[in-house]
């Protein structure tokens, strides 16, 4: 058992001269750029299939025009970026691109970071040559963030691309604008290229694609950030701010596990209110691609805190006084040490259950496959072509997964197998060799055992699994869960071609499910007999650090200090401490430093962007016991047995080079023991449930509290149900379960399908845990109210 | 010194003691009244001097700029400097005021005259003591002590600076104003106002035969009085303000009328010791040739601040104690030799 | 009446400011009070009739302890905070009691003075400043020149105290110079004998 | 006051006029005769006279100096650089101000800040402006670097006022909408040169 290792062959081409190494079959930009070579292009994204909008990127290889975004390195390529015909061209490209295009640089929100302006610059474009009589575009708003202005808009077709290639929701495309048609003297008068290029820019627009007005997607605002001019904005942020006044804070998104490397760009809120205030969040687009939560919901932070010395003192007496500390994921690895400590020393249980049945998984896990975490990453996946993904809402629990996912089908030529109780119509849509299994739940175990079936090398199995497995047989395997055998079979044949590298994917629903110990067992033998990489995807936010660093408890007795949580005492960032004695104030994640462990295994350094003047938990830690001045200082400290290095925050790099290599951070170190395979159970069909079933699942962008907060996530706490179930239950629904019930709206999710429906849990006050306990599906009574 | 005047005024017989309580009265609010005057004249003129209008808006021609003044001096707020010694620090200013009017007891300013009506003849002096001219001298003297004290108790390095420079720079021309006035003093043998003013009824001014003790008592007179080109006391580009940087309000406002009142004796000195005093001249009446002497010299004290630039400390000392005093003592030898023979 | 009153006030404050200036620690208080004196007992004078020796003790005292304000500027702090306390209550007994011994002078003084017969009794129609000359130039002349050798030599004395390096300047003269060089060299032998250690 | 005289920034054509001071005496000669010289010269009263002159010539010869300053002003330069004024587009009367913020980034003393909306016309709206003359240097970099001729140095150096926020907001510099008959073009500093026609590019238009 050991990491998975993707070998790449390195071949040397010269690039201008210089003598560089490229990976073989990468593609020439890509490679320029990996080695610190400029050559120009608008519409080229990192991630993402060539779109050949642009046609800047032209370059000459062995004496022959080609363009870099989408010509493949070979041994011993010889590329010349600039040649006098080649720099001819780019200038009247550019010069098409400027053709029209508003001259509002003053007030564009762009506001200098504009690639136009750079690249017009740049090719020295001086002076005009081409003109037309321009369209009147309007500008609209296609969603509650979107705000789409086509005058400004140069049609590089980026924001399409990456919704279609990254993002999978492929809401957005080109369409007609009904633009003057070219004078066709122009095509004897003009380079080539630019004529093509022109021709179809003054054909194009943007518009969503599901042809009315307003997109269809998860709001992710990955378009907005792709967007090299200011045509695409955030609704919230047209004409608000210059890019150049505002300061950025390299952070981490504090809401999915995926921990998205994110800026928080600050400036001073208002001429009145000099306070800091996060106006947007962006991201290195090249790299990392972001969820809706982590780029509109950060405004989260405990405004107006001081340091209530009543309060303060109340919360020293409580944690003397309690026996418990209830907290979420919502946190950073050096306070998860610090209530570790507090655990150590004073004996308190530590009651977190979103992690909770996460950790016990990592450790049976452990204890099947002698790996002491799972050997996936999303970067890893990135670079398979089958991905698996079982036990998890893709779509809901985890984005950077559902990217990697969608990405793989569009990139990697690659294939995927999606197992869900829950049918989402999102996933077909990725790609035609994506099968997707709508099974029961408590079915899971088939899951594994259908995928044995599939992918596992039968000479590596043991004999009892390989009877097992010929006693069950494939087709009725497919069947159970589902699927139509002949169809998928037939399918399958193509999917599997050209496939070397596998990728599994597990959700949540596998950690808390009743054969978890089953289920892990399952996992390793799969990975052992299949050569799958396994990523397991953590709850929520920090579940990984916390699952590592904390030794968590079953359940809370006695006095319960409640941390972001329900409690008797509660330690709150969620601003509700005001005139509330029983409630201290504490930081929010935007408002303290400290290091976060990523669905990759990665120990990534995020930074205060607002000011907190109130206590932090190190202060009543350092009255409690011995604590170091700065919450910080706890960082080296973190334990090395579980993979964490003694690094301290400053020395952490919070950086992606030119190759796209993220360098934040560190890696968990991964150990690896030699034991052997594990023995697993048979699986009883029968625990497959019936009936009214609910599923402990967020709508999109919504994670906790804090997302909920923020004022540009909307998905409200409720029932979501499909479009036929929700009609059936109307507009409240009463839902019974065994230990109590809840009153909550329904909610219509359009890519939902099915009867299961879905109850949010991000609301720690609804204690929605408690009613669900460790499983995430539970067999409840569903009345109308 | 209440009691001089009584005493004095008991060996003056037919003056009844009303006519020298108005003539007290008449110095200490008329010359009060002038001195304050004096500043917004001194301004006027200075500012012409410079093509400048000088107060223009409180009042016609900005008269009542002097009542404007007064009201800010009086209701400004009286702060006394935490580290100043508050005793000595009150007490300077009044010592300066108060020796200024003091002199003027002695001072003769018009000639004798019956109020109309009534049989009360005022004097023209307050109190003709036959050392007149030394007392006044004597007092001005003794009011040095109001810039001294005032510089030492402040507790302020500029006010000590201040002192200091009133130390040497009085004493000095002490000397020098002694011997500039004794050689008149040898000519008119009396020490008295009266007999001065009466040795020039008939003759010429004395300032014909003693042209030389004259300027010598102008230059001391300068020095006395505090006046640019001798204001080194409180010379701003230097010391701040010298001996008066930590007063305000009244207590400054005292220093200023003490100064005014020294400018006015010694034109007053000029006037009767070289000027021919209060005589009639010719047609024109006697108080109206001394007041007019007086105004003439006043305005040349605002004039030469207007023309000339003051002096270094030390050029200063060299002037009194290498110039003026070997040329006051040979004018005195001189003077004497002459009378002898 | 008038000439009592005045009396006795310039007699008390007089002495009262006097012992101000023997006991108070205060230099400021001490020489003001000094000064003070002095004018007071000019009222004597003015009492007596005398009005030039009056005022020349004006003049003469006044400018006279204006030197002392220099010494007493250049040696002291006058802005410090000085606590008036003694050390020794003998001595404050000791002068109490003087004091009071002097007050019974004074006020017997004027039954006293009835029976002192003036040695040089004004005369009617001579100045103050005549009569007190005459005395001088007649009774008094020996000492009075003596007086005035004295002064002489006391000025020259001084001129020459102060003088003596009246033509060495300090920003100009060779002197200097040699003196900087002396130095120079000075620090050149030191330098010297470090190189050769 | 013409522009064209600031304009030229040719430093040495004013006529200045250099001060030619006396040699200092070299020989003992010459220090004897500037001894004689400097004692019988009546230079102490020729001070006394110059004065007295021009007093005479400001009493009666209306040669008086002063400007009475409250009631009366001196004009100022046209590139004298004075609180703020912003201007408005004399056709229509809306601001010129366009919310593009150069002047609160080029702004070395830190005192511009401004808030932008995006108002009901789609259009960039200034919402707030504020200058902090606290800060303000009045080094007129704002001015020079308006693209829009919005934010300019106006006349107003009277500095004194009861409170800092009167001067400070939008309202208070913008030209009032009734007076914008009486709003001059700026002449000084940063506006466009006499010959920006000739430095125009002209650009292809098919309409």
């Amino acid at each position: 058992m050991s990491e998975v290792q993707i070998v790449e062959n390195m071949v040397d081409i010269t690039i201008d001269g210089v003598v560089c190494k490229a990976k073989e079959g990468e593609y020439v930009l890509n490679a320029a750029r990996a080695n610190d070579i400029f050559i120009p292009a608008i519409c080229y994204l990192t991630r993402c299939s060539p779109t050949l909008a642009c046609r800047i990127c032209l370059v000459e290889v062995d004496g022959k025009q080609v363009y870099a975004c989408n010509s493949k390195v070979k041994e011993g390529m010889n590329i010349t970026v600039d040649t006098p015909d080649i720099l001819a061209e780019r200038r009247a490209m550019m010069e098409v691109y400027d053709v029209n295009h508003p001259l509002q640089c003053g007030v564009c929100d762009q506001s200098g970071e504009c690639e136009l302006q750079n690249y017009t610059l740049e090719l020295q474009v001086d002076s005009q040559s081409y003109s037309i009589p321009d369209t009147k575009r309007e500008t609209t708003n296609w969603s509650s963030v979107l705000h789409y202005d086509p005058g400004l808009c140069i049609v590089c077709e980026r924001c399409t691309t990456i919704c279609k290639d990254m993002i999978g929701d492929a809401a957005i495309t080109t369409a007609k604008r009904g633009g003057e048609a070219l004078d066709k003297s122009w095509k004897d008068n003009m380079p080539k290229d630019a004529y093509a290029m022109w021709n179809k820019l003054q054909k194009s627009v943007i518009a969503p694609s599901n042809g009315t007005g307003s997109t269809d997607c998860s709001d992710c605002g990955e378009c907005i950030s792709v967007c090299p001019v200011g045509a695409l904005v955030s609704r919230d942020f047209v004409y608000t701010s210059n890019a150049w006044d505002l300061k950025r804070i390299p952070a981490v998104s504090a809401h999915s596990s995926d921990g998205f490397a994110i800026y928080y760009e600050t400036k001073p809120a208002a001429i009145e209110d000099r306070r800091e205030k996060i106006f947007r969040v962006t991201n290195e687009w090249n790299f990392v691609s972001l969820d809706g939560a982590a780029r509109f919901g950060y405004d989260f932070e405990n405004q107006d805190v001081s340091k209530d010395e009543t309060a303060f003192k109340a919360a020293v007496e409580a944690m003397n006084k309690a026996e418990t500390i209830r907290f979420n994921s919502v946190i950073t690895n050096e306070e998860a040490l610090m209530l570790q400590t507090l655990k150590e020393k004073k004996g308190l249980k530590l009651y977190n259950p979103e992690v909770r049945p996460f950790q016990n998984f990592l450790k049976l896990y452990n204890e099947a496959s002698g790996a002491s975490l799972y050997n996936g990453t999303t970067d890893t996946a990135l670079k398979c072509n089958f991905v698996v993904s079982v036990g998890g809402a893709l779509r809901n629990d985890s984005p950077g997964m559902k990217y990697a996912f969608n990405n793989i089908q569009k990139m990697n030529k690659g294939a995927g197998l999606y197992f869900h109780p829950v049918a989402d119509k999102l996933i077909p849509t990725f790609g035609k060799t994506v099968e997707t299994f709508t099974h029961k739940a408590g079915l899971e175990e088939a899951t594994l055992y259908l995928l044995l079936e599939l992918f596992a090398d039968a000479d590596k199995l043991p004999s009892d699994v390989k009877d097992y497995l010929a006693e069950l047989g494939r087709d009725n395997l497919i069947n159970m869960l589902g699927g139509d055998a002949d169809a998928f079979n037939k399918n399958f044949e193509k999917m599997m071609k050209k496939k070397d590298s596998f990728v599994l994917m597990v959700g949540e629903d596998y950690y808390g499910h009743a054969k978890a110990e089953n289920l892990a067992k399952l996992i390793v033998l799969l990975e052992e007999t299949a050569g799958f990489q396994v990523v397991m995807n953590p709850p929520k936010a920090n579940a990984l650090g916390v699952a590592l660093i904390c030794d968590l408890d079953d359940e809370a007795t006695g006095y319960t200090v409640g941390y972001n949580e329900n409690g008797d005492f509660r330690l709150s960032a969620l601003g509700d401490a005001k005139g509330d004695s029983n409630v201290l104030d504490m930081p929010a994640m935007n408002q303290q430093e400290g290091t976060f462990t990523t669905l990759s295994k990665r120990v990534v350094p995020t930074n205060v962007a607002l000011e907190y003047n109130g206590y932090v938990l190190n202060d009543l830690m350092a009255e409690l016991m011995d604590a170091p001045r700065e919450t910080i200082e706890w960082t080296p400290h973190l334990p090395t047995d579980k993979g964490y290095q003694a690094m301290a925050f400053d020395d952490m790099l919070n950086t992606f080079d030119n190759a796209g290599r993220d360098n934040r951070g560190y890696l968990l170190n991964v150990t690896y023991d030699e034991v052997e395979l594990p023995k697993v159970d048979k699986f009883d069909e029968a625990d497959g449930l019936d009936g009214d079933i609910v599923y402990r699942c967020n709508p999109p962008r919504q994670f906790s509290d804090f997302s909920d907060k923020a004022h540009q996530i909307f998905e409200p706490f409720g029932l979501y149900a499909s479009e036929d179930r929700a009609k059936e239950l109307g507009e409240k629904a009463e839902i019974l379960f065994k230990n109590g019930k809840i009153t909550v709206d329904v909610i219509v999710d359009a890519k939902m399908e099915g009867d299961i429906v879905a109850l949010s849990d991000f609301k720690s006050a609804q204690n929605v845990y408690e009613l669900f306990g460790a499983s995430r599906y539970q067999k409840v009574t569903i009345r109308k109210a | 010194m209440v009691s001089t005047i009584f005493l004095t005024a008991t060996a003056l017989p037919e003056v009844i003691w009303i006519g020298v309580i108005i003539k007290a009265v008449l110095i200490l609010a008329v010359i009060a009244a002038i001195a304050g005057f004096g500043t917004y004249i001194e301004r006027k003129i200075l500012a012409f001097m410079q093509r400048r209008l000088g107060p223009q808006h409180v009042g016609p021609f900005g008269l009542l700029q002097l009542a404007a003044d007064g009201i800010k001096l009086f209701t400004k707020e009286d702060i006394i400097p935490q580290h100043a010694n508050k005793f000595i620090f009150s007490i300077a200013p009044v010592i300066t005021a108060a020796t200024a009017f003091i002199a003027l007891a002695a001072v003769p300013v018009f000639p004798d005259f019956t109020i109309p009506f009534t049989d009360i003849l005022v004097p023209s002096i307050a109190s003709d003591i036959n050392v007149g001219i030394l007392f006044v001298l004597g007092m001005m003297a003794a009011g040095l002590y109001g810039p001294l004290l005032a510089g030492m108790s402040q507790g302020n390095k500029w006010g000590i600076i201040g002192s200091a420079r009133t130390a040497i720079q009085f004493l000095s021309y002490e000397v020098v104003t002694g011997l500039s006035v004794l050689a008149p003093i040898m000519m008119v043998g009396s020490l008295s106002f009266v007999d001065f003013n009466d040795y020039q009824t008939d003759g010429l001014w004395l300032v014909v035969y003693q042209p030389i003790a004259f300027v010598l008592f102008l230059i001391a007179g300068f020095a006395e009085t505090n006046r640019t080109p001798f204001d080194l006391l409180e010379h701003e580009a230097e010391i701040i303000s010298g001996y008066v940087t930590e007063y305000s309000g009244m207590r400054w406002g005292l220093f200023f009328i003490g100064e005014y009142a020294n400018m006015i004796t010694i034109g007053v000195i000029a006037s009767i010791v070289f000027l021919g005093g209060y005589n009639d001249f010719l047609f024109i009446p006697g108080w109206i040739m001394i007041i007019g002497k007086i105004a003439f010299s006043f305005f040349f004290m605002l004039w030469v601040r207007a023309a000339w630039p003051h002096v270094r400390p030390d050029q200063l000392m060299w002037l009194c104690w290498k110039v003026l005093m070997p040329l006051a003592v040979i004018n005195v030898l001189i003077t004497g030799l002459v009378i002898m023979i | 009446m008038y000439e009592t009153i005045a009396f006795y006030t310039f007699a008390i404050s007089t002495t009262i400011l006097f012992l101000i200036t023997v006991m108070s620690k205060n230099v400021l208080y001490a020489m003001t009070a000094l000064a003070s004196g002095m004018v007071m007992i000019s009222g004597f004078f003015f009492l007596l009739g005398a009005d030039f020796l009056g005022v020349v003790q004006l003049i003469v005292y006044v400018g006279a302890v204006m030197a002392l304000y220099g010494f007493a500027m250049m040696f002291f702090d006058a802005t410090r905070d000085i606590k008036e306390k003694h050390q020794n209550p003998a001595l404050v007994f000791l002068l109490g009691g003087l004091m009071a011994l002097m007050f019974v002078v004074i006020f017997s003084a004027p039954i006293i003075g009835d029976n002192v017969q003036a040695l040089y009794p004004i005369v009617e129609g001579v100045g103050n400043a005549q009569a007190v000359g005459m005395v001088l130039f007649t009774k008094y002349l020996v000492p009075f020149e003596v007086a005035a050798l004295m002064l002489l030599v006391a000025m020259i004395a001084g001129i020459i105290l102060a003088g003596k390096k009246m033509d060495y300047s300090l920003t100009t003269s060779e002197a200097a110079d040699e003196e900087i060089n002396v130095e120079e060299k000075l620090q050149a032998d030191i330098e010297r004998e470090k190189g050769e250690a | 006051m013409s522009l064209e005289q600031f304009k030229n920034r040719n430093v040495g054509t004013q006529n200045y006029v250099k001060l030619d001071l006396d040699h200092s005496p070299t020989t003992g000669w010459c220090q004897f005769k500037q001894v004689v010289k400097r004692t019988f010269k009546p230079e102490l009263f020729v001070g006394l006279g110059v004065t007295f002159r021009e007093m005479v010539n400001a009493l009666f010869r209306g040669k008086m100096h002063t400007t009475q300053y409250p009631f009366e002003k001196l004009p100022i330069s046209p590139r004298y650089r004075a609180i703020h004024d912003m201007l408005r587009l004399l056709e229509s009367g809306n601001y010129r101000c366009i919310g593009c913020g150069l002047c609160e980034k080029i702004c070395i003393s830190d005192c511009i800040s401004m808030e932008t909306k995006y108002d009901e016309n789609q259009r960039k709206e200034v919402s707030e402006y504020t200058i902090n003359f606290g800060r303000c240097i009045f080094c007129g970099y704002c001015a020079e670097v308006c693209p829009e001729l919005a934010i300019v140095h106006g006349g107003r150096y009277e500095n004194a006022s009861e409170q800092r926020a009167s001067f400070s907001l939008f309202e208070d510099m913008l030209t009032p909408i009734d007076q914008l008959n009486l709003q001059q073009e700026y002449a000084g500093f940063g506006a466009i040169s006499p010959n920006a026609d000739e430095n125009v590019k002209s650009t292809p238009l098919a309409y």
